[in-house]
């Protein structure tokens, strides 16, 4: 199972690479990317605060970035 | 005295302008407002009270308060409250610029023609009229002048910015409607327009007659010092009419024109020229100040 | 008496953008600047190097208009608004083109934003550079003296 | 000829100020107030070198009857001339009120000793046990260093420490973003490894060990035996260890992808290794009767001593033609817990001018761990690992809120979230007796305020 997803994470990484030459915009096209929510990064308190909040309630945490280091949370 | 333009009201978008020609300069009042009996009176008020400040302090009329006090050199001559202050003012930029404004300069006028040609005026010239510069050579206590016989006071400096400002105080009496004053490029505003809008002002500070600059103004004052068109070249060097109250010579590596933002348009104006004087260090000393400029060179 | 000649405009009429010093691309011509040297910058308001080419621009402009350097900026902003009023606030009077479509873009190729471009006397690009950081200004500078001097 | 080069603002705005006969001090409102040359309010520019960004936030989080977190934050960032940043980060995390222990309720009353090992607290028939004396103050700091390491490579370095009371964790990560493909694709690798002390009051409890009050017929019953059962409990916690520690590794791999000039998508591959004791200290198991599924006591929860995580997170935000901008998430994740987990988040970001309004909406669900079990019927033979946790058992989760805020301003921008919370735990399916006739994992409601303001310097 892990395996097999592994190997598809591989294969979707490697078909974004090779299929990413054709997507994009050129460097004078990036008004609307330039916007400050249009950031992935964008309010990073805020993700801060939700990921902290769901990391005590929920088994699951991390994945959208990296925040990185422990908290003992409950 | 040239004949004036007869004073009339125009619209301007949704503006309504009176337009108005004092010192020498095309003059005009912008009124934020859709009552033109409002505007008219606004409009009357502002000029009026820049032909008033005209007729006292012009050094053109032989009925100014100048030209009696000038009559007087070498007596002592009392002032009114109004005429106090304005040499109060002159005094302090003085010691601001550490002489290099003087309220008696104006006689190097006598030497100095700025109109583009290479008449560069004789050293010994220069030297002749620097006798009759001085504040320092001004008994002035407040109240009281003594001006020694053959000097002169020129308001050029700061007469038509203390005009603007005083206009202003009179507009908003009359209205509460937002109001811009511009004398001939050192302008005054009561506010933002209608809707909390910014006045936006082109600046032409090249003198093509064509805005080079767009400068936004929400409140305060903004005043230009300086001028392209005026200087004198010779022997490929350019020689600009900001003149050195100390030496009676052109500042060096003056800009060409300074404008500058500031509360008032004479704390504006006042900052503007004392740049100029600065030469080649206009845009550290203003950086200094930190008010908002745009410099020429 | 100072002969300055003030303007006022405003915002929503079209004569306040008729006054303005931002030409359209189409005006562009590599060609007027023959004999000069033209530093040529591609910014847009929403770059946020842009905001501190923009008084490094000012002074190499002021410091070398003797000797023949025209700093000519071209911005990419798809809004006519948007650039003017980032000129308003940088108080800028280098020459100022519009290319909301990006045709002068796509011409030089821009490989980053800013793009500058060092074009020497004869027309010729000699040096090209993207971005802009405190770092890059001795390279720029001395890019810019070499083609003055040559 | 030079002029000297000082201030003279102030002496030149008094001279004006006696010239035009206004008054000292702040100048009266209207006439000279403020020389202000500005353009219209736009969106707060992205700060320059020689800058600093502030991001201040408090958040109430606040659940019926159990916990309530009041957590300020405030970030101040620094920008350096040459694309560095220095960032420092202080959250204060203050937490009072009631959390689950773990325990099932009972047709009767139930007491129960305090994760302290002091004191005893009483739960009614038919409640789920709460532990009542549940408040911690957390504060973590933490601090970043960014800076361009190449034409399109940059990194960012950190460090953070996080100190509760009974808790302390000392980390660094650092990642890595290489651009390319004209800056429409970027590869991000990121490294994290954290170190973990817990040293709860009254010490580690013994795994799988019984708690020392086991459940009373009533509850005065249980007060009375209080004072009689202190010292065996001593006696018990002596052989515990006074605190444990674990490490937790992170590694991340991502890519960013432009699609076109209004969309971007991003797919993240993280892996997580956490080693060492993951047991939660305070929470128990309940041993209930077979037939009539009457609690017999608890015992203390163990869980494995390690765990791998792995997810994938998708993402992607696309601004539409009017300028809002749709966000779209989802993470998948899975570990050797036996846990996966599925959650999608949607924010739809209303732009009206300088104000904007965003709703938001998330969707959680996870299967238990292998070792959930709500409780464990007495006399079979005790697991290895065991949890009742509820937040290890199955679950779905909602989350709808909406945030408001303004953009635009001279003073920074700011704006307010309101959001509804509610977690849905699965009921056990095989209750015995009594138990059958209760809710053992009942659902979580929270309300959460969140108040942001940013502004620079």
């Amino acid at each position: 199972m892990k395996n097999l997803f592994l190997s598809a994470l591989a294969l979707a990484v490697l078909g974004a690479l090779g299929g990413c030459a054709s997507l994009g915009v050129e460097p004078w096209q990036r008004d609307v990317l330039a916007r400050d929510e249009m950031s992935l990064g964008y309010d990073p308190v805020t993700a801060g605060l939700d990921d902290h909040i769901y990391f005590s309630k929920e088994a699951s945490s991390g994945g959208r970035g990296f925040g990185g280091g422990g908290c003992g949370c409950n | 005295m040239p004949v004036r333009a007869k004073p009339e009201l125009a619209r301007a978008g949704d503006l309504l302008v009176w337009r108005f020609e004092a010192m020498a300069s095309p003059c005009e009042v912008l009124i934020d407002s859709a009552d033109v009996n409002e505007a008219r009176a606004v409009g009357r008020s502002v000029a009026e009270e820049v032909w008033r400040i005209e007729r006292k302090f012009s050094r053109y009329r032989d009925d100014s308060l100048l030209a009696e006090l000038h009559g007087c050199a070498g007596r002592p001559f009392e002032v009114d409250a109004e005429t106090a202050r304005l040499f109060d003012y002159g005094q302090e930029l003085h010691a601001l610029s550490d002489g290099a404004f003087d309220l008696t300069s104006g006689v190097l006028r006598r030497a100095w023609t700025f109109d583009g040609s290479e008449r560069i005026p004789e050293r010994e010239a220069v030297s002749a009229l620097q006798a009759l510069i001085g504040w320092s050579k001004v008994s002035w206590n407040g109240r009281v002048i003594e001006l020694p016989i053959g000097m002169q006071i020129d308001l050029g400096g700061i007469g038509k910015e203390y005009a603007a400002d005083r206009a202003l105080l009179r507009a908003r009496r009359r209205s509460n409607s937002p109001v811009l004053i511009n004398l001939g490029g050192d302008l005054c505003c009561s506010g933002p327009r209608r809707g909390r809008r910014p006045w936006q002002i082109g600046v032409d500070t090249e003198g093509h007659g064509q805005a080079c600059r767009m400068v936004l103004l929400n409140s305060g004052a903004l005043a230009t010092s300086g001028d392209a068109n005026r200087y004198l070249m010779r022997d490929g060097v350019r020689y600009s009419h900001v003149l050195d109250a100390r030496t009676g010579w052109p500042v060096s590596a003056s800009a060409h024109a300074v404008t500058v933002a500031a509360p008032s348009c004479i704390e504006a104006g006042s900052l503007a020229t004392l740049a100029l004087l600065n030469g080649a260090a206009a845009e550290r000393f203003l950086a200094h100040e930190r008010v908002p400029h745009w410099i020429t060179r | 008496m100072l002969r300055i000649l003030v303007m006022l405009c405003l915002l929503h009429l079209p004569s306040a953008y008729a006054a303005s010093p931002l030409h359209p691309a189409a005006m562009f011509d590599l060609a007027d600047y023959r004999g000069q040297v033209v530093y040529l910058d591609f910014w847009a308001s929403w770059c946020v190097p842009c905001h501190a080419s923009f008084p490094w621009m000012g002074e190499v402009q002021s410091a070398h208009a003797a000797d023949g350097l025209r700093v000519v900026t071209i911005s990419v902003d798809a809004q006519r608004r948007d650039a003017e009023e980032f000129l308003v606030r940088q108080g800028s009077a280098l020459s100022a083109f519009h290319d909301p479509a990006g045709t002068l873009a796509e011409q030089f190729d821009l490989a980053g934003m800013p793009s500058s471009y060092v074009i020497d006397r004869d027309g010729q690009i000699v040096y090209a550079h993207s971005g802009f950081r405190a770092a890059d200004i001795p390279e720029l500078e001395m890019a810019i003296k070499e083609a003055l001097t040559r | 000829m030079q002029l000297k080069q000082r201030r003279i603002g102030k002496r030149l705005r008094k001279a004006s100020q006696r010239l035009l006969e206004q008054k000292r001090g702040p100048a009266p409102t209207g006439t000279l107030a403020i020389a202000g040359v500005m353009a219209a309010p736009a969106a707060m520019a992205a700060a320059q070198p020689g800058e600093w960004e502030l991001n201040s936030a408090i958040l109430i989080y606040s659940e019926t009857d159990r916990v309530t977190a009041i957590e300020p934050v405030f970030q101040a960032s620094r920008y350096f001339d040459n694309d560095r940043i220095f960032s420092a980060k202080l959250v204060v995390d203050a937490l009072t009120g009631a959390s689950a222990s773990g325990a099932v309720p009972a047709q009767t009353f139930q007491t129960f000793s305090r994760p302290s090992g002091r004191g005893a607290y009483t739960v009614g028939p038919g409640d789920v046990p709460l532990d009542d004396t549940f408040h911690d103050t957390r504060v973590a700091l933490s601090s970043t260093w960014s800076q361009p390491l190449g034409t399109n490579l940059s990194g960012s370095f950190g460090l953070n420490v996080s100190k509760e009371y009974d808790y302390l964790s000392i980390g660094g990560s650092s990642v890595l973003n290489w651009d390319f493909n004209k800056k429409n694709t970027t590869l991000t690798l990121g490294l994290g490894y954290a170190q973990d002390q817990i040293s709860p009051e009254g010490d580690i409890p013994t795994a799988l060990a019984y708690q020392s009050y086991a459940s009373g017929s009533d509850a005065e019953q249980s007060q009375s035996n209080y004072a009689a059962q202190e010292g065996s409990d001593n006696a018990e916690r002596a052989l515990r260890d006074g605190s444990d520690s674990k490490a937790v590794a992170d590694v991340l791999v991502g890519l960013t992808q432009v699609i076109d000039r209004r969309s971007l998508v991003q797919l993240n591959y993280s892996l997580s290794l956490s080693d060492g004791y993951l047991t939660d200290p305070f929470k128990v198991v309940s041993v209930v009767d077979a037939s009539d599924g009457t609690p017999q006591g608890q015992i203390y929860e163990h869980r494995p001593d390690s765990r791998l995580k792995q997810s994938l997170f998708v993402r992607g935000k696309r601004a539409l033609e009017n300028d809002d901008v749709v966000d779209l998430s989802y993470r998948y994740l899975f570990d050797d817990w036996g846990l996966r987990s599925h959650t999608v988040d949607v924010r739809y970001r209303w732009g009206l001018g300088e104000w904007f309004v965003q709703p938001h909406v998330r969707y959680y669900q996870q299967s238990a761990t292998d070792f959930y079990q709500a409780f464990l019927i007495d006399g079979q033979p005790l697991p290895e690992d065991v949890s009742a946790d509820y937040r290890l058992g199955d679950m779905q989760a909602f989350t709808a809120g909406v945030e408001v805020g303004r953009s635009a301003g001279a003073w920074g921008q700011w704006r307010v979230a309101l959001e509804y919370y509610r977690q849905t735990p699965d009921e056990p399916s095989d209750k015995p007796g009594a138990l059958a006739a209760l809710e053992v994992a009942p659902a979580v409601e929270a309300v959460m305020v969140r108040f942001n303001y940013d502004f620079k310097l």
